[in-house]
């Protein structure tokens, strides 16, 4: 076997690599490109954007657990405006596609995110959060309800016109299969799972959590066996027969960690906390990944998703 | 303040030349990089820092674990953590980094059990460090127990420039401190429980002093680093005389490098008043004090 | 400060120490007394019963993952009958307080178990493992229908008799605050929680899922901040006013790990996996919650639970 | 089968006394172990094992990871480790404890790291060691691969008796194995690639032998440990030729000490025949070959 085709069928997209880097992660790219070729990814996902600036949570905003880590930045961004205004001409550098994370406190917050980016064509799609635990209204609300996921679906979809959308799921509820069949009903042309998992450390001598937002995000290496888990059931229970793409991710470390997931039924995976340790993990994960399939003789990386036997 | 991020940081491999306790509470790490990193360290400034990956050192064994410690020592940690530089020396291609550290946690109770030869993970250099302003002839330094390292880097390079300097160093006692004075700059110790030096904390100290030398305050700067309610101490003394005053700040880190925004100082805008969050591993560590809300 | 009072009042029971072993981590007590006095802990909670003996899974039933492992035992237990037969009399020896888990495949199969067990006097009171993920039929489908868990809760309720009755609920949905009220409702004494969380791992050699039930609980240090997070919840929106126990767990190692859940809300805590490492885990964080109580002039342990600010 | 289990076991502190690689595949741990450790381990059967905490210890520098185990590398472990023993001495209340190992993964890579003063946690004795059969004169040792190192302790044991002991050691390649013989004991090696000894399994070796030596099946018994494979192709000779066979199996375990019921082996009740599940920690890891489902 002389070459692995590394590029994979995304919705519709032709990217170049499996590999993703996960929402809120990874900066505005500049960061990252200090250390890798960013041109590489099959795709980058910026923090998410919402209609006003947000300056975020009060500090502390990080805690560590075992092999994981909570935050609660509280979507801290620029705003939409200005991230227009200033962040898009930048990613005009780079030949990577972009994919534009939404959120927002009520469905018209969204809407008009989507409207206001639908026109650039630097931006390849967009991801849509429907499950960040650290905001108070709206976010995990919407991402449990599958009438509330179906109507943010439809409608950001409609206000991005043809750009590709991607919905985000929480693993925060009892089946996640129902609210990811609600988001491919809507008309969702990818999955993204999953987003982090709502968590809580508390200082013993204090008596206080060590949040200021008291509550966080779970992600990193802990959470990575119920990720797997939850991806291969909803493509064996709806992304599969729907034909939707599933970008796997939550606690990827290594090659071996993203094989998993697209056994598991993964077309891509994202990559998140893996980066704040070696910021160029996501390189190193395409990397691996040609080897694991040159070493396997599998020709097409696509013929990875779903192969669990 | 002057842009002094190098452009050429990167993950390198740096391999442990020693690593000794001095004093009660800190050890010192020194290590040696070569090539690139040596490269990309050259011209790193004091206040500095870069990401050490501990997670793969063992833990000391049980017995050498302090008690209040033990429970944490348990924790499996994933975070790389930053430390900023106690002295940093480049010749050619190869270059000596060494490190003043606290044993707090799980990450640095690893550190401790690096030996000669060991290898770690670093990033780095990070951040903006300490800008020296060349205007000013008087540098004062305030330091607080763990701030102290950053300053000896800092004092080492301001002894290349003409501008007198001189130390106030505070501590809980005189046996917690790294040293009893900074290498050619007169040094004024104070410790909470009066075992060394004036007896009190480094800002009545500071105060003291500023009063009854009266140093011209358009010449003079200073530089502090410690724990945030002292430099916040220090920055309200700073304004008081006018005295222009650059703070080193600490923040749980994720990353270090701007990709997680966990790091964010809250400062006000000086043209528009307004108060946001700059992030300390980028726009940081350093600061110039009336920017930052304490 | 002389002495630390270490007793709670766990639903109407005085128990010596708000320490217990969590069910199916500690054999039948016999194994676990080579190593420590099970004569301090709290209450003693058995691995599953069920009516009749079951062999559990084929192996491999357990794989590691990061600060965490995940099991797939699959209940096996010699059966109710059995159990009376040969291993409680042996718990007469003990002066502990034993729990006996109840599991089963439908609500007749628990009140059954209840009610064989109801009459003898060695036994403080149930569990009941309405929430394994391990067995195909019952288990998880119970615990995540508000519904069914009220059916089955005031059934083994009534079937117990005078005994405690623990109800143990999964972490596996979307508002954990919904089935305690339906448990609290039904009548339940206490609440025990979390349960593991479903989770795979794949062999990425063979891609297989590792274990031969393919899926597995998830276990250990990994998940503390979710149960630490979960226990909190529930605390505050329904065991507090309702004045239910909450018997918390989840990946408890140490002292401080224990804490953290009792200053969350729970008025004892149960150790699982960390038995493996350190089969006296229990004892010493019995010990070291003493230590902590002193150090921070804490009169009676009772007074940590909730006191989260 | 004679119960063998201690009655002492418990979780004790053993230091390194060296640790060194031998041949291609095993590494070789000597442990220090005293007082009540000592007396714990003093009856140990070979066979019987000990659960080990590992997690503490550092890993290997990247560039001495080899490959194929970089991504396990990164797995935070925290279960313990099961592992017999090839040679146990105990004198008064001191004792050494030896173990040959192979590097398979995350516990095994941090294993490689231990030196000599380190301390880690053991719990042991535990489970049933094999059982010496007074009665037999010919004691049968057929190792593959990493189940040499409980019968280098058996033969040992053996050795104190009046049985004449054979010993058939199968590997992949000659320098796969920790010994080319094992002391004092007829030792015949097969290899897979032919590179020493027999070329072929050692299940063919071992029967090839019993065709041609014809010994006493009364009087005989095989001993054996490996691969599964290997060992269920032992016990059908044993059965064939009619001689009594003990197997040391392996399982992954979460506890080693029969908490967890996660190391299942699936027996035949001699009784009433009926299949059920056996703990491989408790109630092995050494069974009779006839009583396991294979
Ligand atoms: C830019 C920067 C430069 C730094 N330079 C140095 C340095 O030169 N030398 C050095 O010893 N440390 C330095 N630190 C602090 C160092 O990063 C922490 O001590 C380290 O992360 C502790 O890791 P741990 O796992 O051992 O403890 P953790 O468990 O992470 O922390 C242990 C406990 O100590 C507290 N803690 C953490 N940091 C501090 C602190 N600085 N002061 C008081 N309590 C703290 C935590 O809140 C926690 O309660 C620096 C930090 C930053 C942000
Ligand atoms: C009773 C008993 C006694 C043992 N005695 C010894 C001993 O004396 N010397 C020794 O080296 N090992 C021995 N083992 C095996 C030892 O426990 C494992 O090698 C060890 O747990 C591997 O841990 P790890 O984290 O390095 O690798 P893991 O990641 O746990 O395992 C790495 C890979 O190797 C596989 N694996 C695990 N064990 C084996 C095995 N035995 N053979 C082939 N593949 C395996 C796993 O399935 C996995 O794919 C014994 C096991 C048992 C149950
Ligand atoms: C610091 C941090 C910030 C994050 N911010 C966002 C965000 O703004 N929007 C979003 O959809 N997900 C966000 N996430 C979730 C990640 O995109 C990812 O889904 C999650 O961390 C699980 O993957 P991981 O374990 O690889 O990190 C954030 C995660 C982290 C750790
Ligand atoms: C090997 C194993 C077996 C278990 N068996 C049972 C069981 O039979 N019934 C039950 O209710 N919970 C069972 N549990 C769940 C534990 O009681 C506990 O709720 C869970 O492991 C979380 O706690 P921990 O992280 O401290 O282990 C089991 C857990 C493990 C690891
Ligand atoms: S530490 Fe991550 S942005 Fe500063
Ligand atoms: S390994 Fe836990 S019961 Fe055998």
């Amino acid at each position: 076997m002389n070459k692995v085709d590394l590029t994979i069928d995304f919705a519709g997209l032709k990217l170049k690599s499996p590999v993703f880097t996960a929402s809120g992660t990874c900066g505005y790219a500049d960061e990252l490109d200090d250390f890798m070729d960013i041109g590489r990814l099959g795709g980058f996902i910026t923090k998410s954007i919402t209609i006003e600036k947000r300056d975020g949570n009060p500090v502390p905003r990080i805690v560590e657990t075992n092999s994981g880590m909570l935050n609660a930045i509280g979507l801290a961004n620029v705003g939409v405006e200005k991230f227009i205004a200033e962040k898009l001409p930048l990613l005009k550098n780079y030949k990577t596609p972009f994919f534009v994370n939404i959120a927002g406190k009520t469905i018209d917050e969204y809407i008009a995110v989507a409207e206001k980016l639908a026109q650039f064509e630097q931006i390849a799609g967009f991801e849509l959060n429907i499950s960040c635990p650290n905001v108070k209204k709206g976010g995990i609300t919407f991402g449990t309800d599958p009438q509330l996921i179906h109507q943010i679906t439809s409608a950001v979809k409609k206000a991005g016109g043809k750009k590709i959308l991607i919905t985000k799921l929480t693993p925060n509820v009892t089946d996640i299969s129902i609210t990811a069949k609600a988001a491919i009903e809507a008309g969702t042309d990818a999955l993204s799972m999953i987003n982090t998992f709502t968590a809580m450390v508390i200082d013993i001598e204090t008596r206080k959590p060590v949040l200021a937002n008291r509550t966080g995000g779970l992600s990193g290496p802990a959470i990575k066996p119920i990720a797997v888990y939850l991806v291969n059931k909803v493509y064996n229970e709806v992304a599969k027969s729907a034909n939707v793409p599933i970008l796997g991710g939550g606690g990827i470390r290594s090659t071996a960690d993203a094989v998993e997931f697209l056994i598991a039924g993964a077309t891509a995976v994202s990559i998140g906390t893996a980066s704040f340790i070696y910021p160029d993990t996501a390189i190193k994960i395409i990397d691996g990944i040609e080897d694991y399939c040159r070493r396997h003789k599998i020709e097409r990386v696509g013929d990875l998703t779903g192969s669990l036997k | 303040m002057e842009k002094c991020t190098s452009k050429k940081k990167g993950v390198f491999n740096a391999s442990v030349l020693a690593n000794e306790q001095i004093g009660e509470c800190f050890y010192r790490l020194s290590l040696a990089i070569e090539g690139q990193a040596a490269e990309a360290f050259n011209m790193t400034k004091p206040g500095q820092f870069a990401e050490f990956e501990l997670s793969n050192a063992s833990l000391p064994s049980e017995e050498k674990i302090p008690n209040e410690l033990a429970d944490k020592a348990l924790r499996q940690i994933i975070l790389r953590r930053p430390f900023s530089f106690s002295d940093i020396e480049i010749t050619g291609n190869k270059g000596k980094l060494e490190v003043l550290y606290c044993v707090l946690g799980p990450a640095t109770l690893r550190m401790k059990t690096l030996s000669p030869g060991d290898k770690i993970s670093i990033i780095g250099p990070l951040g903006n460090g300490f800008s020296i302003e060349r205007e000013k002839t008087l540098a004062i330094l305030v330091a607080g127990g763990m701030g102290v390292p950053p300053l000896l880097h800092l004092a080492k390079e301001l002894s290349k420039s003409k501008t007198k300097t001189i130390a106030f160093v505070g501590a809980k006692s005189g046996s917690q401190l790294p040293c009893s004075e900074i290498k050619n700059v007169q040094t004024l110790i104070s410790t909470d429980d009066g075992s060394m030096g004036f007896k009190g904390f480094v800002t009545a100290m500071l105060k003291e002093w500023l009063v009854k030398e009266k140093p011209d305050v358009s010449k003079a700067i200073i530089y502090t680093c410690g724990p945030e309610i002292m430099m916040a101490g220090v920055a309200k003394i700073a304004g008081e005389f006018g005295i222009g005053c650059q703070v080193s700040l600490e923040r749980v880190m994720a990353c270090g490098t701007g990709l997680c925004q966990g790091c964010a100082v809250k400062c006000i805008d000086k043209k528009t008043k307004e108060a946001g969050y700059k992030l300390c591993c980028k726009d940081g560590p350093v600061f110039w004090a009336d920017e930052v809300v304490f």
